[in-house]
């Protein structure tokens, strides 16, 4: 007799366990079937900061939050429906998520008494009462485990490795999703290993088993697909994977070399490893010995012709400052990549922050503009590096493109494009002389004011640029007063110029003047969006307005924000956008921070909104 | 001078053709004015078009010198020349790529991008100009200096061991080591040929008067009274003979001597292999002050081996790739993994 | 028969000749015996690019401008009124300097047919009726000095080095000043080389007489004492001196031995010079292999207990960034110096910019506040000195000092201050327990938000630091998110808290409220100055403030900018103070910027404020 | 093991009052575990106060070492600790400064800094966990790590040489060079102890084995089965003896040959000399990878010599100058120069 299925309009699980539970495998495959399902779906990895933290401690804890529906979802979600707990540390770590009334399945053999020890808790909370306003589920997934391998040929370790199988089978069954794409994927991962495989989807089977034949459930959910969803074809993207796919795509649509000019670090060290693997489209990827031989590397690659790129995140942009102000001088493209982190210095490594825009914008000597985009979202990461490519060629000028831990690390649905559509991208690249008598002028501005790109081996074209003030046109060392001014004006104008390459911006949501408008950029688009949508679908009239273009501005901003009455700025840090808005368009833009190395939630962020409107 | 030059007529360029218009701006007297000319004077017997050169530089009096090349130049910022060559010829090998350094440029506030870079070989000449000063910044003591150097920043002298630079790169497995100075054009153009020529990171120390901050540094070495006394000229496979064949050196041993060729054969004397790194590290160090030693300094190429470029394997990798899998498609990319159609 | 002498309220002399003509020497001596005399004075040197750029030509020119006077100055000059040209190039490359009617000395041996063609000069100016405009003096000035050491067993090229000395007796006879200075100083300089004294001597003489007896000169000057100038003992002082000698004296009020890490730059190195020469007042210098390892050496010496600086220009404070940020996270004082150049990127090396204020406020990863402080002109940096390590060492927090390539080189009288009327600096230092049952909390901090520094070496207080955020208090690694916000605003209140502890903003001049403001900072001091005096002389009423504090502003700025209608802001870069005065007051600062590697002239700062006014 | 050690027992010390109470968070098997408990035990025997120690790291695994250590310390960034150290001892000589790095930290961003402090010969420790790996980033290759490794970062094999990180410190003229590993306790202890006592800059390089992203690097060396035929363990004016004292290796002028002792006489076999240069530039040459050679890899100190420390010269400069002309006068200072005075 199957049990009974309840239909959800979203629901938010958080998978919890050890470090060495396979907590973001088990959340990763429930979002691969969510997604395959048609469901809208956001997901966040909450990583731990060790390596390997001592197994059972809260520092060990790792996480996997997936927020998915049949509704729009632009949030991984704030507060958890279920939160599956593999032990007393992951419990300790994440009750703080769940809602009242929530559910809690449990590993009961990760509540004895050497786990409590190691999670600093005096008492079992699955045995005191302490967790009466939840419902908890306890199963000793272990044993479980151990028994159903048995006669497998694996080690009791091995065994227990597998345990997370058992808890996606039964979340798989507890939320109607097939099991077919995790069964795919598991084939192809432990393609070498059959015992692995089979112990693998003998637990796996056994968990969608056991919720359909113990009496502990009485109920199924379901989300059904989507309606809200754009039609098309969709997989699923990790930030930092799109970045990496975008950037390819832009050196295809510009015909150039791809070159990678990187230095490990968290959380921006995915891009050199995605890339890395497609070496056949043509892609060069260096592992540097430090951030400034990164981008110095790009730079002479660019001097060759390709598309060069180098991406760290704050720490290592930190070093590349006067590198980006070789670029700027030299007036090459380059697209420098900073997936931002919890700082100053090293500061929270594997947390999130939107606390380098400033630096982005002023991290350097002299006045050196660069242009600064930033993506909102994994599934917008693939856009926002081609435009990052295509300004930086089109314009010869450096561009920072920033995204965050949050973002790089969050996975998505995505509409895979259509690359036939995407504009060329156009490099200006000169193979004759450009001035009288024959004569090169590798600093002869177009009606851009931009530069020609002129490739060593162009025959005939032989010339010197350097770090130098440059004379106007010749490109020549140049000490004269005027000339410097004439420069520095120059190369402001032509970073200003792009805001007639770039689209308007248009708001988000909301009206077109009024009492309050958001203003956002990066990472919280999702809780701004969803913050408003549903405040407004409670009868307010707010707008929303989300920047993806952070220098220059686009050209209407200041117009609009004279719309509204009040600004409001959100950000995960202590003020950054806030102060170039309030600099710029002089209105009293209000400063909205977080800075937890975490994004905002829904309800913070209503919550503000609402004290901004005075109510 | 070697027997192992073999040169490409191929093109009929002449020295002239590699100076630019720009107005040479050293200090008149400045070493750097000979090694402009050696350099001009080689280039186009490689048989190499023009256009295929790139002269990369950082900064420092000796990184002016791409503006005097009518070549494709960069120059570029303090101590950062090798990475930016390593990324060009990464993309582009192509290109000649030369990197012109100083003492400090290379040795102080780049030295990590110039061990990297010889470490992973990739086929650029490396010239280092060592006067053994900081010329541009008016006069301050450099990695090279000798202990006790009185300059502006040390007015009661230098408290730094030098770095001994041909013993540091070969410490970082260099492939070709070499060093000349400029006031030998003949010997220098030698040396430049067969750092062209060699296929990996040619490191060319080349000492270079500083006539205005370090005046005389090498005139031990450079000028005739004792020139010959107190230099070396190693050439592969012949014995190591000096002071006009008044003088050897055998070696004890791993310890180099110096003897009298009036009662010693030729035939004790060490026969310089180029091939041999440990050979190659006790020429290098060579290096006690010449006042303090009657062992001579050696100039010439001290040692080179064959080892895979960087950008050879590079580029293989990327071939292999494509031979594998297929010249990437990007629209399979993207739509690679798992997918699914909301209609 | 003495020639008549007529007094003069100030003069401006401009001395050029080539990079070999020793014309800083003779500038510097002119100034010794002005100064002596009393006189209210300001130079400037004006250095070739290079270090000897071919002789004779445009590029290889090096000038030296002093205006001294009996009323106060506060720049040298913006034009001149005698000009000395050794060879064609300087007359060409300085001609724009001199007053219509101005007086030229030309030492007519440089105006050769090889001289003309150096200087790209088709005609002899000298002869061609060009000058008429001005009051030509030609000398041959090479045959005499040559003549004049026929016997003295010089070489010619040694006779010709010293014929600027010829010059410097002639002028100090045109200006009425005695050569006992000259002479003196020349002794100190040749002691060991008497012929070349003799030499110099001789030609000083035959200088000062050609003066008295020719009958080129029918008048002498003189410019007496300025009674503006406060009373007391003066000397010269140049900027990077004045800076150096300041934090030695820090070093003393503070009891703390000073440490060093620096990596030669223009227009910086000087610093590290003087203060390699002070050994015995327990200086250490160190010439580190980078910029980065000079910041960390310092760092380290910081944690020892020493008053630890380090010294640059823009492209190597690029450098520093990450490090900064490291410094920041520890809480450990430290002074960052840097002297600013033209840029971006290498830029122009030897001219004068300000163009690094937002890097100083923003150039780094993270939340990563600093302490922001500039100083005016040369004879303002000792103070300067002494301030920036008293705020390090007392609010535990770096400090970036901002100066510029005009003030490092610029030399002035310096009143001798009293050092005993200097206030002690006091380190926070602990050698106890500070915590309940006797541990230590290095990271507790005391009303002003300040840590104790806990050195190496007590015994007990063993404790670590580093640059992962860390906990209250205790300073653990501490990744709980309150904390993290919890510390970025402690570290921001720490440095906004530094407001209660230096001046209010004062203004420098003019009314209290009314029309207009205009706020400067750094080396433009003296331009705005005898701009707005001498507006408000005929008549204006325009208020000056110069800001030493830029971050934290003085607790009054705010309120000050509001009295008046009109705020300008003249800046030598594109307009960066402005930025953050519009952010943080929302008044509508208007920017004014030269950015041609040189200060500002007094007469088009005037042209500006009266354009602004509307007049 | 070596008879120059002589400890100085003033204080009472034991390896728990060097154990901080902070967790320690490093993998459950890792090899920083080992060093660590070597270093906590060998600190007590060099009767050294306690606070007198300062331990500085940089970015990585094996930088969280100081946080683990009852002593002063300073977790920095990335690559500057030797920079940092630096700046430490100038102005406190009195402490006994201690460097942690890893093989990405010493040898890839840290290098420069690394190879002055060497030269510079300030009296410091440079313990290097060489893992021949990232660990705190997940699994990249680090430079040291052998040709064609499969990381995360070179999915089809990294392609630049490595370093030879003993070879590369003493091309910058080390004055202490060693080796050691994890998983020999004892020798590592004394290797320690070596450095500890040894005036001036004492680069250790320790194999370490990263558990989670390189295991098994080093077990060749590290394990029984293996270790004494494919390591030597060298002791200064010992026989270059192995393999239980079955094989040794001899000198072919200046080639490290591995002989059978069956039938070799121990009399010629290469005598460990820790003070030639030379020699140790061979030792740590015997560098071929463990499968394709015979000759062991060597273990123990490898180079030792005398040359003065940084610290002390600055030190003495200030006493010079002091003595010279007397401590400084701020008010003479200010006074210096022409005055005048206006009344
Ligand atoms: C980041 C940075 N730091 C410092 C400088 C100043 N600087 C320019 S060249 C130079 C050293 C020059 O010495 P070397 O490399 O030996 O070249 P040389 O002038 O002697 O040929 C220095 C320190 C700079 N331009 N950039
Ligand atoms: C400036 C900067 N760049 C990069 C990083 C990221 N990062 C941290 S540790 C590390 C390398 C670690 O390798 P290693 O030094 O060998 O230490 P291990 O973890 O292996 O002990 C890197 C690249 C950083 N923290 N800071
Ligand atoms: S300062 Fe020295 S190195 Fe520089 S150009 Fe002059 S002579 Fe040459
Ligand atoms: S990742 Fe490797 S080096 Fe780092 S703690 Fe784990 S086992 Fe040790
Ligand atoms: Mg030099
Ligand atoms: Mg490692």
């Amino acid at each position: 007799m199957a049990k009974p299925v309840v239909l959800k309009d979203e629901v938010t699980i958080r998978f919890a366990g050890d470090s060495g539970d396979g907590m973001q495998l088990t959340g990763t495959e429930f979002t691969n079937a969510s997604a395959l399902l048609g469901n809208d779906l956001s997901t966040f990895p909450d990583y731990p900061a060790e390596i390997r933290a001592p197994q059972g401690t809260v520092a060990g804890v790792s996480g996997f939050q997936i927020h998915f529906g049949s509704t729009e979802v632009d949030t991984p979600g704030d507060i958890c429906n279920v939160l599956v707990a593999m032990n007393a540390a992951a419990l300790k770590a994440n009750l703080r998520y769940l809602e009242v009334g929530g559910l809690i399945i449990a590993n009961s053999d990760g509540f004895d008494e050497k786990n409590l020890r190691l999670a600093k808790m005096d008492k079992n909370p699955l045995e005191d009462g302490s967790l009466d306003k939840y419902n908890v589920i306890k199963i000793d997934i272990t044993k479980i485990a151990r028994n159903a391998l048995q006669d497998s040929g694996l080690s009791t370790k091995e065994a227990d490795r597998s345990k997370n199988m058992f808890v996606l089978g039964l979340l798989m069954w507890l939320y109607s999703r097939p099991l077919e794409s995790a069964i795919r994927n598991l084939e192809a991962k432990f393609a070498k290993k059959p015992e692995i495989l089979q112990a693998n989807l003998r637990l796996l089977r056994a968990g969608y088993d056991y919720g359909e034949t113990t009496e502990l459930f009485t109920t199924r959910y379901d989300v059904k697909q989507a309606p809200t969803m754009e039609k098309g074809k969709y997989r699923n993207i990790m930030g930092n994977q799109a970045l990496a796919y975008g950037f390819i795509a832009a050196s295809e649509l510009a015909g150039l070399p791809l070159y990678l000019g990187s230095y490990p670090i968290t959380p921006a060290s995915d891009i050199l490893h995605e890339l890395s693997k497609h070496k056949a489209y043509n892609v060069h990827t260096f592992q540097a010995e430090d951030e400034i031989a990164a981008i110095c590397a790009a730079i002479g690659a660019s001097f060759g012709g390709a598309l060069a790129i180098t991406t760290s995140s704050g720490p290592g942009i930190a070093l590349k400052g006067e590198a980006i102000g070789l670029a700027t001088m030299l007036e090459l493209p380059i697209v420098i990549v900073n997936i931002q982190r919890g700082g100053p210095s090293t500061g929270l490594p594997t947390k999130t922050e939107q606390a380098d825009l400033l630096q982005a914008m002023y991290g350097r000597n002299g006045e050196c503009p660069v242009v600064v985009i930033c993506t909102r979202q994994p599934n917008d990461c693939f856009d926002v590096a081609i435009e990052a490519s295509r300004i930086a060629i089109e314009h010869m000028v450096p561009v920072m493109l920033l995204s965050d831990g949050y973002i790089a690390n969050g996975a998505e649905p995505w509409l895979i494009p259509d690359i036939t559509k995407y504009k060329k991208i156009n490099p200006n690249f000169l193979t004759e002389p450009n001035g009288q008598n024959g004569k090169l002028l590798p600093y002869k501005r177009d009606d851009r004011f931009v530069r020609p790109w002129v490739l060593p081996g162009t025959k005939g074209l032989e010339h010197r640029i350097g770090g130098l003030e440059k004379q106007h046109e010749t490109g020549n060392v140049s000490y004269d007063p005027e000339n410097h001014e004439f420069m520095v004006k120059m190369r402001q104008a032509k970073v200003d110029k792009v805001a007639d390459y770039i689209p308007l911006q248009e708001i988000e949501q909301g009206p077109e003047s009024g009492e309050l408008v958001v203003v956002g950029w990066g990472s919280t688009f999702g809780c701004i969006r969803t913050a408003i949508r549903e405040l407004n679908n409670q009868g307010y009239s707010i707008a929303q307005i989300h920047l993806r273009y952070l220098n220059p501005f686009p050209k209407n901003l200041g117009e609009i924000l004279k719309k509204y009455q009040k600004v409001l700025v959100p950000e995960i840090n202590n003020g950054q956008l806030v102060k170039i808005i309030r600099d710029k368009f002089l209105v009293d833009a209000i400063p909205f921070n977080k800075i937890q190395g975490l994004p905002f939630n829904v309800v913070e962020m209503k919550a503000k909104i609402l004290e901004v409107l005075g109510k | 001078m070697s027997e192992t030059i073999t040169l490409n007529h191929t093109t009929t360029l002449t020295a002239k053709d590699f100076a630019s218009d720009q107005e040479v701006r050293w200090c008149p007297g400045c070493g750097d004015y000979s090694i402009l000319k050696q350099v001009q004077t080689v280039l186009p017997e490689l048989g190499i078009p023009r256009e295929k050169f790139a002269f990369v530089s950082g900064i420092g009096c000796s990184s002016r010198f791409p503006y005097y090349m009518e070549t494709y130049g960069l120059h570029s910022i303090h101590g950062r020349a090798t990475a930016i060559a390593s990324g060009l010829k990464m993309t582009r090998p192509d290109l000649s790529v030369w990197v012109i350094s100083g003492d400090g440029d290379a040795l102080s506030i780049g030295a990590n991008h110039t061990l990297q870079l010889i470490r992973r070989n990739l086929d650029v000449q490396l010239l280092v100009f060592n006067n053994q000063i900081y010329g541009l910044t008016k006069g301050q003591y450099s990695p090279t200096s000798e202990e006790g150097k009185i300059t502006k920043s040390t007015p009661v002298g230098s408290i730094d061991h030098p770095f001994n630079p041909c013993a540091l790169v070969l410490g970082a497995d260099a492939t070709f080591v070499a060093r000349s100075l400029d006031r030998d054009p003949k010997h220098l153009q030698m040396v430049l040929k067969r750092a062209a020529l060699h296929r990996g990171t040619s490191f060319v120390e080349i000492y270079q008067n500083c006539n205005i901050f370090n005046d005389g540094a090498f005139f031990i070495f450079t000028e005739k009274e004792t020139k010959f006394q107190k230099g070396i000229y190693v050439e592969h496979g012949k014995p190591m003979l000096f002071d006009n064949g008044k003088k050897g050196v055998k070696l004890d041993g791993t310890k180099p001597v110096v003897v009298d060729m009036a009662d010693t054969s030729v035939n004790d004397l060490w026969i310089h292999d180029e091939k041999d790194v440990i050979k190659a590290n006790i020429l290098t160090r060579m290096f006690d002050d010449p006042k303090d030693t009657d062992l001579p300094r050696p100039f010439g190429v001290f040692y080179v081996t064959e080892r895979p470029c960087y950008e050879d394997v590079m580029k293989q990798q990327i071939q292999d790739a494509i031979d594998q899998k297929g010249k990437g498609d990007i629209v399979k990319l993207i739509n690679s993994g798992d997918t699914w159609v909301i209609a």
